[in-house]
């Protein structure tokens, strides 16, 4: 008696047939049409940390990141200013996109008719069209002014970038968080309102919490948005590279820093800016895998 | 289907056979400074009207891509708006400055300020002089700088700010147009322009007694500008050399000077 | 009884203002932009050269710029996604190196442009010498849209009823037989949502084609040519002041372009009842 | 039954994983004949059916044990291409699965993936097809109308001419009635009949009473065992083990 394996079918097949060895052709191109995102990411990771290693290495690591003078004429890289003007961006656009995202969410999905629904729905999608330089052309003609108007001072603010960014973002927030709260069961509904709960009560009680890894995977993904975004964000933050913990100071990101700095550094400078891309880039991979881990445990789709 | 597989295949050839193969002749690429790139832009296109069938291509990157590029033979010129550094130098680069371009201090249209000493300039931007009450004026000063590496800001420090360091507590912007804005929008601004640049919306403000003007420049009294260079790895040669003397000259000359720089010993 | 219908009504009243708040955001921006910028696009400026560094004239060559990075880079990710869309589900059911490349495709789709930007510059201008150029800026943007590609073809293949592959594969077809003249076919709308998706992004992209594609404000005639898009083009304006009017005007077509291409992707979508991203 | 057999197995086990799906079968199929396999869901005769051209090659984790020959040779030898043997020994669906493409594309398409290109050729082989399926003067005003708009029982027959299309001789057919009206399910019984004077047919039912209307031979299968095989005439009248009538008295299943 013989024993056959038969996990994949060409394995295990002489190819006689003419044909089979163009399939087995087709079968490898198309096989290293998938790896050249594998090679690509090498790439990215080899050259972008390689870039910034002269820096790294000279000034370490710890050093680059718990400094907090940014002064590249003087060879000094302390990249505190960036990393903290980056995360009370970020945070700062969390706190306007996820609720207004979510109420949105909870808005299309549950309240608003299947009609305004879908009249809405493509005005969301449109909404993420919008280039990252047109946001931020409007935050310098409009935001900035009015910001200026309203708290004082210059309105170039870690604060316009929040702002710039929450409207960034919110867009995948409502998407993802609706689809979401789509996918759960009807029974979910049925069962909550059957024991005399308000429909508020079965949304906040018995939604909201079975589509809680839907919803933090988007402001996972949403964080990433934030932290990365450059022109809209240096266009707007006034780009001050100094610790601060104050929304309404002007202030750094990386990105921005980046994107502000690049054209002219060199050398060192260079060297140092891309060691930023290099924190940039890690910070981002963690993400990553962070809502890569959400989504297959809550098996969520995204 | 078999179109696609032909499709994807010669996609990657193309893309990298393209990368193999040369440059047309008859054509110089000038790469760097955005500062200069405008100006170059112009006598690009004059030298062109008069060589038909030369193409010059002008790319902005900055001072530093530039002269890199120049260096790395990405490109036949690079255009610096800062001194070459000497490790520059040391690649064998030769620079030749076309014209000068003047830094000027500029504040908002209705600051009562109009004119102040180098001193007390860098004491603003050094962060110890933080209200224009000191000095004639009222509420507290804000700062615009450039970015760390522009040549503007690089010039500007070591002409005015003599080794002291300038202050952190400043909003910084990535050009000229947009310290423009930043001091246009806010009463208490105080930055530094490029003179060729400047327009009405800001105030220029007169250094110890003497007005920005390019004949202050070009006299000696007003002592705040900064090269605009070409350079190319060794010495100049064929067409560089000829875009070079084009610039140099009489017409290339006028074209700079009739935007506002300033040429000429 | 009372209170929990006054906690209702509060919450109703909460997530309806964030409904509006967003809409009315959605409409505020883009009537701003049309509206300022409709005023100031006639043909002329959409096919004149821009003069003294786009203070004054068109804005021609920034649209050709635009259209030839996106076009360009289309022509490098759409084969190269499609192909490796069809490869992950069709050619193959697993195991840890599906894994890994699956892993890769997530985590482009998630590093930030200006990382894309930085790349580019220190490995397709510096280290290929490819210069600052067309190609430059197109690689950047294709290795930028290559998720996007492969994620909604991947999602527009999976949706292809299993019924179809097996009355072909019954047939005695071969596996590329059945991909290439029976699932694609099927998948096309899928396809197409996602060529439209891919350029949308490309056609708005900034910072990575800031680093790589040079910038110089004349027709790219080859591939080697330094070009700027539209993106860069507002950017400079906005950012050097140089003129508020044309920046209204460029970020209208911008604006009015992208949402075209999204449109059309919207569409198919629906069409095809794909989900969301 | 063994030695006349176009195919058969024997001794056939098969595993999906750790389940043991198929224990042990034996059995053959006579050419020119039909042959239908009954028994409650899950008894294995899909399992069975899908092994007769290896499409059981595209489910991960399928182990077999044993033979199915094919005109004396094994099917699952490692040198045997699936391609030619799924032309050979063809398939028709439990719901109707014609392509998204025009009546005549559907019919066209085994031909044309087998290599012909000519358009005269192909047309000849598309009218003979859908004359052997008896759906020809139904659908011979409106080749090119896609062949989504037939109703269900036109879309098993055109899957059926489609199959006719690549010449087989074996026809595998996974309960081809189950999702269709009575009328259209009479219809296809029909063409069955007539179709199984020129082909090798192995039928897989629930429906007893079509088993009895269509097939010549009938086995029985329970729990992935083969409880019984034969004529099918004797079987239903007379069957041996008492899973069988159980079955047949409906009882279970």
């Amino acid at each position: 008696m013989k024993k056959n394996s038969v996990e994949t079918p060409s394995t295990h097949t002489i190819h006689k047939d003419p044909g089979a060895r163009k399939e087995k052709t087709i079968h490898i191109v198309l096989l290293l049409a998938a790896t050249v995102s594998l090679l690509a990411l090498f790439l990215i990771t080899a050259f972008v940390v390689g870039e910034g290693w002269p820096v790294m290495v000279k000034h370490g690591p710890l050093n680059l990141i718990l400094g907090t003078d940014w002064t590249p004429s003087r060879l000094s890289f302390g990249m505190l200013p960036q990393l903290t003007g980056t995360l009370l961006v970020t945070l700062g656009a969390l706190l306007i996109a996820v609720p207004l995202g979510v109420g949105c969410a909870i808005f299309l999905a549950e309240l608003s008719s299947e009609k305004v629904a879908n009249l809405l729905r493509p005005c969301i999608s449109l909404l993420a069209a919008v280039p990252s330089v047109v946001y931020g052309f409007l935050g310098v003609i409009a935001l900035v002014p009015l910001l200026r108007s309203t708290f004082g001072g210059s309105g170039y603010s870690l604060l316009a970038g929040s702002i710039v960014l929450a409207i960034m973002i919110l867009p995948s927030i409502i998407n993802i968080s609706e689809d979401t709260l789509r996918a759960l069961p009807i029974d979910y509904r049925e069962a909550s309102l059957a024991l005399g709960s308000t429909r508020w009560q079965t949304i906040w009680r018995v939604l909201l919490p079975a589509a809680r890894p839907g919803i933090v995977v988007s402001i996972i993904l949403a964080m990433g948005r934030a932290i990365g975004e450059t022109m809209a964000v240096m266009m707007v933050t006034g780009n001050r590279a100094k610790v601060t913990g104050a929304l309404l100071d002007p202030g750094a990101t990386m990105a921005g820093t980046i994107g502000l700095e690049w054209s002219y550094a060199a050398d060192e400078h260079s060297s140092a800016l891309f060691a930023l891309g290099t924190f940039l880039f890690i910070v981002i991979m963690l993400l990553n895998g962070v809502a890569q881990l959400v989504t297959s445990r809550g098996r969520v789709s995204q | 289907m078999k179109r696609f597989l032909v499709l994807l295949v010669s996609v990657l050839a193309l893309s990298l056979g393209i990368a193999g193969c040369g440059r047309r002749s008859g054509s110089l690429t000038v790469v760097g400074s955005t500062s200069v790139q405008p100006f170059m832009e112009m006598l690009a296109e004059k030298y062109q009207s008069e060589n038909p069938d030369i193409q010059v291509n002008v790319q902005g990157g900055g001072s530093s891509a530039g002269v890199k590029s120049a260096i790395d033979g990405i490109a036949d010129l690079g255009m610096a708006s800062r001194e070459i550094k000497d490790s520059e130098l040391a690649e064998g680069i030769t620079p030749i400055v076309i014209a000068r371009d003047g830094i000027a201090v500029a504040v908002h249209p209705e600051n009562a300020v109009s004119d102040l000493t180098i001193e007390e300039i860098r004491a603003i931007f050094a962060g110890e002089i933080t209200s224009w009450e000191a000095i004639g004026g009222v509420g507290d000063i804000v700062v615009v700088m450039r970015e760390e590496g522009s040549g503007t800001r690089g010039a500007f420090e070591e002409i005015v700010m003599n080794k002291v360091e300038t202050t952190k507590d400043s909003i910084v912007q990535g050009s000229t147009g947009a310290v423009m804005s930043a001091i246009a929008g806010e009463p208490n601004a105080i930055g530094y322009i490029s003179l060729a640049n400047a327009n009405a919306t800001v105030k220029l403000l007169d250094v110890n007694g003497v007005e920005t003007t390019n004949e202050n420049i070009l006299n000696g009294s007003y002592a705040i500008a900064r090269p605009f260079s070409v350079c190319t790895k060794g010495d100049a040669t064929g067409l560089a050399k000829d875009f070079i003397d084009f610039i140099m000259g009489e017409v290339g000359q006028q074209v700079l000077a009739d935007e506002g720089l300033v040429v000429g010993k | 009884m009372k209170k929990r219908n006054l906690a209702q009504r509060t919450a109703f009243l909460l997530i309806g203002a964030s409904a509006v708040i967003t809409f009315a955001l959605f409409a505020l921006i883009l009537g701003y932009v049309l509206i300022k910028g409709m005023a100031n696009i006639n043909w002329e400026f959409l096919t004149t050269y821009p003069a003294l560094m786009g203070r004054e004239g068109g804005i021609f060559p920034t649209i050709i710029g635009t259209l030839v990075l996106t076009g360009v880079a289309l022509l490098i990710a759409v084969p190269l996604g499609v192909a490796a869309a069809i490869y992950l589900s069709e050619y193959t059911k697993g195991g840890i190196g599906i894994r890994i490349i699956r892993f890769a495709i997530e985590s482009l789709a998630g590093i930030p442009s200006i990382i894309y930007g930085l790349f580019g510059f220190a490995f397709l201008v510096t280290f290929l010498k490819l210069g600052f150029s067309v190609l430059s800026g197109a690689i950047a943007l294709a290795l930028m849209v290559l998720p996007i590609i492969i994620r909604t073809t991947e999602e527009a293949i999976r949706t292809v009823p299993d019924d179809y592959r097996q009355a072909s594969l019954a047939l005695g077809a071969t596996r590329w037989q059945t991909t290439s003249r029976v699932v694609l076919p099927a998948a096309l709308p899928g396809v197409v949502t996602a060529v439209m998706l891919a350029s949308g992004r490309a056609v708005g992209e900034t910072a990575a084609v800031w680093l790589t594609a040079g910038g110089a404000l004349k027709l790219p005639f080859s591939l080697h040519d330094p070009t700027r898009p539209m993106t860069l083009h507002l950017y400079y304006l906005a950012a050097e002041g140089l003129s508020l009017e044309r920046a209204y005007a460029t970020a209208a077509v911008l604006l009015v372009l992208v949402l075209v291409v999204y449109s059309l992707a919207i569409f198919f979508r629906q069409k095809f009842g794909m989900k969301r991203r | 039954m063994m030695q006349s057999a176009k195919i058969s197995v024997q001794d056939f086990s098969l595993y999906y994983g750790a389940f043991h799906a198929l224990k042990k079968i034996s059995l053959g199929f006579p050419p020119r004949s039909l042959t239908a396999l009954v028994g409650p869901s899950g008894c294995g005769k899909s399992t069975l059916l899908r092994s007769l051209n290896r499409m059981n090659d595209l489910i991960a984790g399928v182990r077999v044990e044993g033979r199915v020959s094919l005109e004396g040779s094994n099917i699952y030898d490692p040198d045997v291409d699936v391609v030619p043997l799924r032309k050979k020994v063809g398939m028709v669906f439990q719901r109707p699965n014609p392509f998204p493409m025009s009546i005549f594309e559907n019919i066209a398409y085994g031909p044309r993936v087998h290599g012909e290109k000519k358009r005269s050729r192909l047309q000849d082989i598309v009218e003979q097809s859908l004359k052997s399926a008896a759906l020809w003067d139904e659908v011979k005003d409106r080749l090119d109308s896609p062949a989504l708009k037939l109703s269900g029982g036109q879309q098993q027959r055109l899957c059926i001419a489609r199959l006719l299309a690549v010449e087989p001789e074996v026809l595998l057919m996974d309960e081809p009635c189950s999702a269709l009206d009575p009328i259209a399910t009479e219809k296809v019984e029909e063409l069955v009949m007539d179709l199984k004077k020129k082909y090798t047919i192995v039928v897989v039912t629930h429906n007893i009473a079509q088993a009895a209307r269509i097939s010549d031979y009938l086995a029985f299968f329970y729990l992935g065992e083969m409880i019984e095989s034969g004529v099918t005439r004797q079987l239903l009248t007379n069957p041996t083990k008492h899973q069988t009538e159980d079955y047949l008295t409906g009882r279970f299943g």
